[in-house]
């Protein structure tokens, strides 16, 4: 099993304006593994998706992401993953569709990619023309998740995907979500729904004090 | 270490006998700058006892400049990954703190000449222009040190800041001098000054200095201790966040 | 992803954003043009604005150029975008470029706004058929200079709390280059203060310069200058 | 008038720079207080 590590993470040490966020953190997390991050607020699951995210370098320990050490690489490891944290980081002047095409347009994705990740987000027909600043927190959700496919994503990071949203948005949420596991994505995600988040993972884990543990 | 020594570095927490000497030197060098420089020189012809505040005035700008090369060059030293050193985003931080003062000091002593010799505090001379500019910008750097990050953060941004610091400069001062290409007269080009004014205003160069080098390997030091302070801060944070984790 | 396509792309996203949101027409003109009136309050005095136009014109532009440079950088501050952008691994170049070309675009509006102002106004004229492409030139290399040094400082102030009120002490004594050169050239194309043509044309080639090296500055600086993980 | 600007250049000079280095004595202090010597490699 062994074999396709996607995260490595050893005793790592992240340092946010002097307060250590992260202190020790050890989890490895293979390709295909929806990996649940629980614990409670001010634990340390935010700092550890943004370190694998590549924006912000591990003070202590060794830290390799999609077989990148991320105190050299950097730069290369964020245009492999992506993360949705507690903003979309859309911009919300912008259509749904330009917003997609954009963020898609870093990577080089054809417009033939762009419309396929507009589909599977459900995206395509209505909500396509719509300026995001109209649009509700559940839509714009599926938007990021949208940039995130168009980016070619290989981990996606998800800070509380569900906060935020209504119940409809929720259930739409982790229909997306489930077909994304379905489709094979590696991911992580930090959240407090249990009971959703957790019958979409694949394994959970304990965050506490800025380290981890594996659930039992 | 006993106890006794241990006390003597608390009492003097920057010092060095190096330093001590150095500081006692400065310290002879200033009083006898000053008796030269308030009694013992002459007053000048022209400028009567106005000459005595060129005495501080000459020396400050000489040590404000030195000390903005000395902070350009320990800044892009920080950023060459061979030398990459907290002690030169240190130093680099430490002599832009005593330019600015020397800066600050030069400006006002300038103005107060100029009120002597011209009649007015204030002349939009390219070199005065210039050399407010320049108090200005070595402000903002001083301010961008404060933002706060880790020590490696603050010097790689205030390293960046004050190279094009070094890249504004050439251009404020053309810009100046050619948008006011009239010059004020050189008081000591033009040899005005007799020989004991000369001496005087040497003297000041050579104490100014030796005072500027005093300034700068303190504040260096104690901005080290408050960094060290800040990794033991780390350290303690680090088993205390570790305590709070109850799985 | 190489830096020329970035560039593009992020330019067309920051006009775009403008055209939709309309913050540089709704907001920042009309302080601009306010501003000139301001001048004309405080400086009414016979035959003094129609000298002074040139200098108000680029005082003017500076002071508006603060807020369009902290707009610029809400942009990417509000929804979490900046940190999209980094996490996108884009090359920080092709950011640097694509939001100074944005910037200067959207300066060189203003400057048409501000130059049409003037001309109403203070009664401000063209000396001469030469004195249009002197006035256009230098505008332009004004605007390029301004863009680049903009970008680079916003960048720098974006972000973290507080830092914003840092952006008017980093840039001002920045651009006081480009305020004087820029301030001949126009003085000379219209024909006041005594400039020749010629000595116009020179100050142009200081803008030019100091553009080229705040190009080539701000691109190597702007990387290490808003990415704060290292 | 001369006499007066004269004594205020070397006052504010000196007074400029002896606030800076006793500030700065009192700081190193009151920092060292809180400091293990091997702290200070240069003592």
């Amino acid at each position: 099993m062994e074999t396709d590590p996607v995260v490595q993470l050893v005793d790592v040490v992240a340092v946010l304006d002097r307060f250590p966020a992260l202190a020790g953190a050890t989890l490895t997390v293979q390709r295909g593994e929806i990996v649940l991050l629980r614990g409670p607020n001010g634990a340390g699951k935010t700092t550890l998706l943004r370190l694998c995210a590549g924006l912000l370098p591990p003070t202590r320990g060794s830290a390799i992401v999609l077989g990148l050490d991320l105190s050299v690489h950097r730069q290369a490891v964020r245009s492999r993953v992506g993360l949705l944290g507690h903003s979309n980081g859309l911009y919300t002047d912008l259509t749904v569709s330009e917003n997609v095409s954009f963020w898609g347009a870093t990577v080089g994705a054809s417009s033939d990619e762009i419309a396929a990740a507009l589909d599977r987000m459900g995206l395509a027909a209505r909500l396509s023309g719509v300026p995001v600043r109209k649009l509700s927190a559940g839509q714009r959700r599926r938007t990021a998740l949208a940039c995130l496919i168009a980016r070619r994503a290989e981990l996606w990071l998800l800070d509380e995907p569900h906060a935020g949203l209504d119940v409809a948005g929720r259930d739409e949420l982790d229909t997306v979500l489930r077909a994304a596991r379905a489709a094979g994505a590696t991911m992580i995600v930090a959240s407090h729904e249990l009971d959703r988040a957790g019958a979409l993972a694949t394994r959970m884990v304990d965050v506490a004090g800025g380290q981890v543990r594996s659930a039992t | 270490m006993t106890a006794s020594t241990t006390q003597e570095t608390v009492r003097r927490p920057t010092g060095t006998p190096l330093t001590r000497a150095l500081g006692i030197a400065t310290l002879i060098g200033l009083a006898w700058f000053v008796a030269f420089g308030l009694f013992l020189s002459p007053d000048d012809v022209v400028q009567k006892k106005g000459v005595r505040i060129l005495y501080l005035h000459v020396p400050s700008a000489w040590l404000a400049y030195l000390a903005f090369i000395v902070t350009a060059i320990s800044s892009a030293a920080y950023l060459s990954k061979r030398t990459r050193s907290l002690t030169w985003d240190r130093l680099a931080g430490a002599s832009a703190e005593v330019g600015v003062l020397f800066m600050g000091i030069t400006l006002l002593t300038g103005s107060l000449w100029g009120r002597i010799s011209w009649g007015v505090y204030w002349v939009w001379d390219s070199r005065v222009t210039t050399t407010a500019f320049l108090f200005v910008t070595y402000l903002g750097y001083l301010a961008v040190r404060g933002l706060g990050g880790t020590h490696h953060q603050r010097a790689r941004r205030s390293a960046v800041v004050a190279l094009l610091s070094v890249l504004e400069i050439p251009l404020v001062h053309f810009s100046v001098e050619w948008w006011r290409p009239l010059h004020q007269q050189e008081s000591i080009a033009n040899g005005k000054l007799s020989g004991l004014m000369l001496f005087s205003l040497f003297v000041g160069v050579i104490v100014f200095t030796l005072m500027y080098v005093w300034l700068v390997l303190h504040r260096q030091r104690l901005l080290a201790m408050q960094d060290a302070l800040d990794d033991h801060g780390l350290e303690f944070a680090i088993a205390e966040r570790r305590e709070e984790a109850v799985f | 992803m190489n830096s020329l396509e970035v560039t593009r792309l992020v330019a067309v996203k920051d006009l775009r954003i403008e055209l939709r949101s309309r913050v540089l027409i709704n907001q920042v003109l009309p302080f601009a043009a306010i501003v000139m009136v301001l001048f004309a309050f405080a400086l009414d005095n016979d035959g003094i604005l129609d000298r002074v136009a040139p200098g108000l014109i680029w005082l003017a532009t500076l002071f508006s150029m603060l807020v369009v440079v902290q707009r610029s950088f809400a942009v990417e501050a509000g929804d979490g975008a900046l940190d999209a952008l980094r996490t996108a691994g884009v090359p920080a170049q092709g950011i640097y470029f694509g939001k100074a070309i944005a910037l200067g675009l959207q300066l060189m509006v203003l400057e048409i706004l501000l130059f049409g102002a003037a001309f109403v106004l203070y009664n401000s004229r063209i000396a001469a058929a030469a004195g249009i492409g002197l006035l256009i030139t230098s505008a332009l290399a004004a605007s390029c200079g301004l863009g680049l040094v903009g970008t680079l400082y916003g960048g720098l102030t974006t972000g973290t709390k507080g830092r914003e009120s840092l952006l008017p002490l980093l840039l001002l004594p920045v651009v006081a280059p480009v305020l004087i050169g820029a301030t001949r050239a126009t003085e000379a194309a219209l024909g006041v203060g005594g400039i020749s043509m010629r000595e116009g044309w020179a100050w142009v080639a200081l803008l030019v310069t100091y553009a080229l090296l705040f190009g080539i500055g701000g691109s190597v600086a702007f990387g290490p200058l808003v990415d704060d993980g290292a | 008038m001369e006499i007066r600007f004269v004594v205020i250049s070397y006052i504010a000079t000196f007074g400029g720079i002896g606030v800076l280095v006793a500030v700065m004595l009192r700081r190193a202090r009151a920092l060292a207080q809180r400091l293990p010597p091997e702290d200070r490699p240069w003592t």
